[in-house]
């Protein structure tokens, strides 16, 4: 498939893993990316903190230029959870507020630009790697899977929650980066804080906070058995990554999980080197996790003979639909 | 003629929800508190969103523009898909910051600094400038612990994953055009 | 009141929902522009454009037509052929050079009384924007007759014969 | 003296003048019982004789077309003057038929339409002329009307015959009731009657079998690549207008295949024929949602001009609004 | 229909207009002498022989002055203009019966609501008020007299549920000496009350005070019980329905079997009962629903049965250890019809627990330690699958820390907007059976406590003299992971604000409730098309009206009770059960209905059959008569919505009270004021 690409700041540079790891799998899964010609910044959670017109208009360029430059596609992905919202939401707000589409439209004729609200389907990579290529094209592609890599799957906030466009199964407990990672041969443990807040911006201006959250996640992520926590967003792989030495350092700690992208275990599990993906660049050292990736599938214990319940046993579970 | 349900001078309630997009809700809040309790710096906060939705209804305006707790919001987004009553929680964090800016009352600076330092980059280049931004806020608002930071900012380095000069990018002239005009636009909406 | 011009609305409300909010807004004192005059039929699935037109014709300027909500009709689904004869219809008008503010659908539960006054004063606005309808009645004709003029009588030129 | 007989054409396309001939032997009971006084498609008799005449003297005068000119106006007004019975023949007289749709436009539209389209060659954009000069002397057009009108909307009438034209055999009937009460056989019908048609729709004639009415679709008869022969048009997607429709014909269209078009005009005690075509195609569209009830909307592209084809002229709203405001 | 012209009507009838000042209410917006007099004089030529203004025209005295008139005027119609017709349309159509004349020859003008009320521009609203009473006089005109249709009602009635709102309508109707059918979906009387253990606030047992209306609804020689039975299809109208019931096999002979239990002994398969134990408790393939099922006889899950599953082979251990003759395992039994003729329906059919896995934020289904209010009411049960101990999901331990989380999934736009109206008071309820049974902390994380019901609020003190705790503040998630490094693995975390004291807290439990709120039967939509009655949005069956009627329903003879029509405790379903069965036997006593005369007619002699209409009804009225090829309206079945009447290509159908002639006759009065003169120039003749 086809899709206008909306790299962001941060996959240019701190998130540059995250680039190279799609361009490098991008044949594989038949995913044809076309970048915005001269993009600028979205404003993160900080312009529209300070001028909400102008934040609107800022992305509003964005989705101006990609209206204007679209070939024979009208899906706009992005790899970071911030752009991505910041894409939807300004289209989602002018496609609901009639006062405000009027307004950006406004600013943009000063920049000789116009936007149609809801022209473009805004979807983050995660989405359509899920959702358009499917698990199935995925797991064709696999050449050597992640045997014995034990992953949790971490989505963060700004993906799945508001999740304008009702993308996902849950805004809580969603599964498709599970689904995914399993298409790759890993095991992904169940944990509960896989959308819970990696501290966001606040380890820059309150890393305490941060860090009490960073903590909670990493930990949450070893208590599970995690050899890896695995993300779609910088902000989330930097939080957690770079800032899980300060923190260490903060709680007198020494945890040591590494986090990934979700793109650079695809490649991996498609036989690119990891160099091509980028691993190496990120703060705690992901090889120790990755030696343990077997070529063989683990032995999974055959499930238990059904028998009466006898008294003394446990009350039955929920089943879940 | 208007029909009577809209009256009077316009409240702060009804500033706030005129300055947020959309169908925000604002005057159903039902105090339950799961946004303060959904909050991952509810903590730290000096008013959990439930008591500052009470103080804006109860029209405490300097009190409400003065309190540290839109600056702790991380847009995660929890308590505005927990609502009960669908109110655009996280949007309405943005209005009070803005509000709180252009008000100028926010009474610790670092954290509108912050923002508005990242703004500064992005009209200036059009693109974020991260080792801009850290040192100039650092070196504004926790000279001290910049030292301590240091190890981090050079090992991003190392890795290639922090540029020391900012990109500009190509439309910039036409970018600054279109920000000049939406900020003059701004009042429009409110 | 100013010499504003001052449309005159007629509204067709179902028994049950839309009348109802319109009681509600009198009871609740909401106040709205006095140019609608409401009709009670039992369901908008009784409005029979016949209705619409005859009211057009006869000097309304625009007619309001309110029924339940969807899925809210007290007869089950008859709202929905209300929605159904006002899509047409409004089709149809546009033929006849009658602006689609002029009919108006909407829906109003019984509870909803300050909505009702609001689509109210929102359509007595759109519609004193659009001016008179004055839809003219059968008025025996003046000949005049386009690009004709009797004062200048042309000389029938060879090549045109 | 036998009394008298006349028959008038005013803006209608002579189909009717037609159909008054096609009741084959029919018309020599005419001959034999009345005397024909004016009748400008059968015989030459001059507008100063009529108005020559006396009021009255007249006993029957069949009048088809609408009023679309001063001249169809003026011979209205002096056929009411001079008939005893005014009859409204024909589609036109009674509810504008085709012509009638020209009030969806204004006058200028029409000469647009009529003088400068593809098919004419008018470089100079010329328009007829209610007068012009020509060496013998002034030649002079009567002037187009704003709007079509119908006679009822001009002069009072008598009796009403629709259709487009009156079915012959329908006409003979009218004719052997107008026959016997000149003998003195029969009554004169009350005022204001309709002569000549059935009390009820086409459906009541048709022989199509007919069910519960789901329309998902709406076609025009050519994007139909097979049609039942037994089964309700509406019922395969056809925009018929039978159940609104007065009978009388027999369902003559139906019977080959062809929808209804409704030229015997509203059914009894109707108001409004295209208002109640409306009402009764929309209630059974099997759809709720907006966008889901337009998909089938679509399958109509001009509904004033099915729903109106020929009752416009006669219909509540009558005309566009342009051409009615130019009317004043 | 008429053939009179509106003029010479007007010129035979003698009409009264009344113009009501409601005190001040009307007369000091409108200018009601004015609107008097206008009528008096311009309407003149309309058949208006009098108007009058008068203070209050509803009031004994304003009735007795148009009965007066009627008398001594000879008024052969009456205008009344002054509050809404929805307040005072009978009171004036009643004064015009007692003095003679139809009831539906007089008509309301609203200018309390609609002018009064609503304007402040005097002038405008005199203005107004004037447009509205001249189009009450046309419409007036074309008023016919109509006659009340009349029904005979069939004495037996329907029942629909066997929860304790549907035993109580059942016992009213058949203790009054008429027969009733009560069908019940699931194997046995009791609904969802026989799955609880104590009942608020009098803490009764709640089996205690339901087996004994079971066994007398079971015994009952006037009720014929039809169980693990359906309700598939309802012709006909008030007085007058055929109702056909699904019965589902039960393979078991009813007739033949004594309820032994033996077959339920014996059967090897046990499955989780997610059903009548809400699925924390087993049951057999073969199964009571519970121990005091009414009827007394099992029912065989062919789902879980071994010999179904093994494609009717094997097992079959209750055929076997039967010990009646004939064999009561009926292996071979096929669903049946019966068909039913009642006069009247109640629907009891009571609603669904709300699925809290929708929630995951509460871990339900996540988190062994999260349970259901359902399931907490089973574990209390003496009779339940812990034979009344409260324990975790391990089934031994008892909680020391249990929090019970209130409106899990109503008063939450998110899922329902709702109150369930009863969540507080169990709530409360479960809180004090936790405590009395493991002596635990209990936290009660409420929005509202909501007690409004006798000795509800006194609950709630006891309660809390229990030492219960309560935090104000709807709970954001329930979490097994500790945040902070003090915080102590292997318990549940409840994250909450403290909204009375402003803070976050999180605070540890081994067990959580989840208070679930109360929904409609997932198959509501359905049932209620069966019985042609509306669902509101949320989807609870609508009443005829929300504060006058909250027991009947748009279509005659059909009765709601309990929890289909909205979220209710115990005593009031019982109440509304009762209700319902005083509204049917009152039809009963009648032995015949008046129905209002607002109904469709097909004028046979225009309608050609063209069967636009057919599909119209959602009520089913209209029928087609092949022989005489006619549309034809079932007088009895139609409620006059009078869609068919608008959308008649043929105008053959008549809607009484809101004609044609009526509604157009009406708009040339509302807008004679601004109306064109229509002119035609003068014919000489």
């Amino acid at each position: 498939m086809k899709a206008l690409f909306y790299p962001g700041c941060s996959m240019q540079r701190n998130a540059r893993p995250y680039l190279d790891s799609l361009l490098a799998i991008r044949a594989d899964i038949g995913l044809e990316l076309q970048e915005i010609d001269d993009w600028n910044c979205c404003g993160a959670t900080e312009y529209m903190s300070v001028h909400r017109v102008a934040a609107h208009s800022l992305i509003g360029r964005n989705l101006a230029l990609a209206q204007a430059q679209a070939v024979d596609t009208d899906v706009l992905t992005a790899g970071c959870s911030a752009c991505f919202l910041n894409l939807s939401k300004t289209d989602t707000q002018m496609r609901e507020d009639a006062k405000l589409n009027g307004t950006v439209n406004e600013a943009l004729a000063a920049g000789g630009l116009h936007y149609d609200a809801g022209s473009l389907k805004v979807r983050h990579l995660l989405d359509l790697v899920c959702h358009d290529i499917g698990y199935d094209a995925v797991k064709a592609r696999v050449v050597k899977p992640l045997y014995g890599l034990k992953v949790a799957a971490y989505y963060g906030c700004q993906v799945v929650r508001p999740d304008y466009d009702g993308r996902w199964d849950s805004h809580e407990h969603p599964t498709a980066m599970d689904t995914l990672l399993r298409a790759l041969g890993a095991e992904v443990v169940d944990w509960s804080l896989k959308t819970q807040c990696c501290g966001g911006h606040m380890s820059v201006i309150g890393p305490e906070v941060a860090f009490g959250l960073i903590r909670r996640l990493i930990h949450g992520a070893a208590e599970a058995g995690a050899d890896m926590v695995v993300t779609l967003c910088p902000m989330c792989q930097l939080n957690l990554d770079a800032y899980q030495v300060e923190m260490n350092k903060h709680f007198h700690t020494d945890y040591r999980v590494p986090v990934l992208y979700f793109t650079q275990l695809m490649g991996l599990a498609f036989g690119k080197s990891a160099k091509e993906l980028g691993i190496g660049k990120e703060f705690v050292d992901a090889t120790p996790a990755l030696a343990k990736i077997q070529a063989e599938a683990p032995k999974v214990a055959e499930a238990k003979r059904r028998r009466r319940p006898k008294p003394g046993d446990g009350l039955p579970m929920p089943r879940m639909e | 003629m208007t029909a009577a349900t809209i009256s009077g001078p316009k409240d702060f309630l009804s500033e706030v929800m005129a300055a947020t997009p959309g169908d925000n809700r604002l005057n159903h809040c039902i105090q339950c508190g799961s946004c303060g309790g959904s909050c991952p710096s509810g903590a730290e906060m000096e008013h959990t969103p439930r008591r500052l939705f009470a103080l804006i209804r109860a029209g405490e305006r300097k009190t409400v523009l003065m309190s540290n707790a839109p600056w702790y919001c991380v847009s995660c987004y929890y308590c505005t898909v927990r609502c009960p009553q669908n109110i655009h929680i996280t949007d309405v964090m943005y209005t009070l910051k803005a509000m709180a800016i252009q008000a100028g009352l926010y009474h610790d600076t670092s954290l509108p600094d912050f923002s508005e330092t990242f703004v500064d980059y992005v009209e200036k280049y059009g693109r974020s400038f991260e080792l801009g931004l850290a040192t100039r806020f650092n070196l504004r608002h926790h000279p001290l612990s910049l030292a301590g930071m240091a190890p981090l900012g050079l090992n991003m380095l190392k890795r290639g994953r922090i540029d020391l000069t900012p990109h500009r990018i190509e439309g910039m002239a036409q970018l600054s055009a279109i920000l000049e005009r939406a900020k003059s636009l701004e009042g429009v909406l409110a | 009141m100013t010499d504003q011009f001052e449309p005159v609305i007629i509204g067709f409300t179902c028994n049950w929902c839309s009348y109802r909010a319109a009681d509600l807004a009198g009871t609740a004192r909401i106040k709205y522009p006095p140019n609608v005059r409401l009709i009670r039929l039992m369901c908008s699935g009784r409005l029979d454009p016949t209705f619409v037109l005859k009211a057009l014709s006869e000097g309304a300027d625009g007619v309001l037509i309110a029924g339940c909500h969807p899925g809210e009709c007290h007869y089950l689904e008859q709202n929905y052929k209300a929605l159904r004869r006002h899509r047409l219809m409004q089709r149809t008008l546009a033929q006849f050079g009658i602006e689609p503010e002029r009919v108006r659908l909407t829906w109003a539960s019984a509870a909803e009384g300050a909505k009702f006054a609001e689509d109210i004063t929102e359509m007595v606005e759109q519609v004193r924007k659009l001016g008179p309808l004055n839809w003219p009645a059968n008025l025996p004709t003046k000949p005049v007759p386009v690009g004709m003029v009797a004062a200048e009588i042309p000389v029938l030129s060879e090549e045109v014969a | 003296m036998k009394p008298k007989f006349a028959m008038y054409w005013a803006a209608a396309c002579g189909g009717c003048e037609i159909a008054v001939l096609n009741i084959d032997e029919k018309v020599l009971d005419l001959d034999a019982n009345f005397e024909v006084a004016f009748w400008p498609a059968a015989m030459d008799v001059k507008y100063k004789e009529v108005e020559a005449m006396e009021d009255e003297s007249i006993l029957v005068t069949l009048f088809n077309g609408g009023i679309r000119t001063d001249e169809n106006e003026h011979m209205a007004k002096l056929l009411r003057r001079k008939s005893k019975l005014l009859v409204a023949f024909g589609s036109c007289a009674n509810e504008g038929c085709i012509p009638g749709l020209a009030n969806l436009g204004t006058r200028e539209s029409i000469f647009d339409c009529a003088f400068d389209n593809p098919s004419t060659e008018n470089p100079a954009h010329l328009r007829p002329q209610i007068a012009c000069q020509v060496p013998e002397g002034v030649l002079t057009l009567p002037p187009l009307q704003a709007v079509v009108r119908t006679l009822d909307q001009v002069v009072e009438v008598d009796y009403h015959v629709p259709g487009c034209p009156p079915e012959s055999h329908q006409i003979a009937a009218v004719l052997d009731v107008l026959i016997a009460v000149v003998k003195g056989e029969a009554e004169l019908p009350p005022k204001g009657a309709v002569l000549g048609a059935g009390d009820t729709s086409v459906c009541d004639e048709c022989p199509r079998s007919r069910d519960v009415k789901h329309i998902d679709k709406l076609s025009r008869i050519q994007e139909l690549p097979v049609l039942d022969t037994e089964v309700c048009l509406l019922e395969q997607g056809l925009m018929c207008s039978g159940p609104a429709t007065r009978s009388g014909c027999n369902s003559r269209c139906p019977n080959v295949g062809a929808p209804c078009i409704g030229c015997y005009g509203a059914a009894p005690g109707v108001l409004d024929q295209g208002a109640r075509l409306m009402a009764a195609i929309a209630s059974v569209i099997d759809a709720k949602e907006p966008e889901a009830i337009d998909r089938v909307l679509d399958g109509l592209p001009d509904p004033a001009g099915t729903f109106y084809r020929f009752s416009l002229a006669h219909s509540l709203l009558r005309a566009n609004r342009a051409a009615l405001a130019e009317q004043e | 229909m008429t053939d009179k012209t509106q003029q010479e009507r007007a010129g035979e009838e003698r009409i009264g207009v009344y113009v009501c000042h409601c005190g001040s209410n009307i007369a000091g917006v409108v200018n009601v002498e004015a609107v008097a007099k206008f009528a008096a004089e311009d309407l003149k030529d309309r058949g208006v022989v009098l108007a009058r203004d008068y203070t209050f025209m509803c009031s004994v005295a304003g009735q007795e002055l148009i009965e007066q008139d009627i008398h001594e005027q000879g008024l052969t119609r009456v205008v009344v203009a002054a509050c809404s017709p929805h307040l005072h349309e009978k009171t004036f159509r009643n004064v015009c019966e007692r003095s003679g004349i139809n009831p539906y020859l007089s008509e309301m003008a609203s200018i309390r609501e609609h002018v009064a009320w609503v304007h402040t521009d005097k002038a405008a609203a005199t203005a107004k008020a004037k447009a509205i009473v001249n189009g009450a006089v046309e419409r007036v005109l074309k008023n016919e007299p109509l006659e009340a249709i009349r029904v005979p009602i069939d004495a037996a009635t329907l029942v629909v549920g066997g929860g304790i709102a549907g035993l109580q309508a059942a016992l009213e109707v058949a203790e009054a000496g008429y027969d009733v059918y009560l069908i019940e979906r699931e194997a046995s009387l009791g609904g969802h009350m026989a799955q609880f253990d104590k009942t608020f606030p009098t803490l009764d047992c709640a089996a205690c005070i339901l087996t004994p209306k079971m066994a007398a609804v079971g015994s009952h020689a006037r009720i014929h019980l039809f169980t693990w039975s359906e309700v598939e299809k309802v012709e006909g109208f008030v007085g007058n329905y055929t109702v056909t019931v699904k019965k589902k096999p039960r393979y078991v002979d009813e007739d033949v079997c004594t309820g032994c239990g033996i077959c339920v002994e014996k059967c090897p398969v046990m499955v989780v009962d997610e059903n009548f134990e809400a699925g924390i408790g087993y049951r057999k393939a073969i199964y009571w629903p519970f121990a005091q099922a009414v009827p007394n006889l099992p029912v065989l899950d062919p789902d879980t049965c071994t010999y179904f599953i093994g494609g009717k082979g094997g097992c079959k251990a209750c055929e076997i250890f039967c010990p009646t003759v004939p064999n009561s395992i009926l292996f071979d039994q096929k669903e049946e019809r019966v068909s039913l003729k009642v006069g009247n329906i109640i629907l009891a059919t009571g609603w669904d627990l709300f699925n809290a896995r929708r929630i995951p934020q509460y871990g339900y289904g996540r988190l062994a330690n999260v349970f259901t209010s359902l399931e907490l009411e089973r574990m209390c049960n003496a009779a339940g699958p812990t034979s009344g101990r409260v324990v975790l999901r391990d089934g031994q331990t008892a909680p020391k820390a249990v929090g019970i989380v209130h409106c899990v999934g109503s008063r939450d736009r998110n899922y329902n907007g709702y109150c369930s109206a009863i969540c507080c008071m169990q709530s409360l309820k479960l809180a004090h059976l936790v405590k009395e049974r493991t002596g635990a902390e209990v936290y009660n994380f409420y929005i509202d406590i909501r007690t409004p019901g006798k000795e509800y609020d006194e609950f709630y003190l006891r309660v809390m003299d229990e030492g219960v705790h309560f935090v104000r503040g709807k709970v954001a998630e329930v979490s097994d992971v500790p945040i902070a490094p003090s915080e102590e693995g292997g318990k549940l975390y409840v994250q909450v604000e403290d909204t009375l004291a402003g803070l976050q807290r999180r605070i540890p439990v081994d067990m959580v409730v989840l208070s679930a709120g109360l929904e409609p039967r997932h198959d509501s939509a359905e049932v209620g098309k069966t019985f042609g009655i509306a669902c509101s949005t949320n989807g609870w069956f609508i009443e005829k009206h929300a504060k006058m009627d909250p027991i009947a329903t748009m279509t005659e003879g059909v009765f709601v009770a309990g929890c289909a029509q909205g979220p209710k405790d115990i005593p009031a379903s019982v109440s509304q059960g009762a209700a319902a069965a005083a509204r049917v036997l009152s039809h009963i006593r009648q032995g015949e209905l008046a129905l209002e005369p607002i109904r469709a007619s097909v004028l046979e002699e225009q309608c050609s059959g063209c069967r636009i209409c057919n599909g119209l009804c959602p009520f089913n009225a209209i029928s087609f008569v092949a022989e005489r090829k006619v549309s034809e309206i079932n007088a009895a079945l139609c409620q006059g919505c009078g869609t068919c009447v608008a959308a008649c290509p043929a105008g053959a159908i008549q809607g009484s009270g809101f004609s044609n002639e009526q509604v157009l006759a009406q708009i040339e009065g509302l807008l004679r004021d601004v109306a064109q003169p229509v002119t035609r120039e003068p014919v000489t003749a």
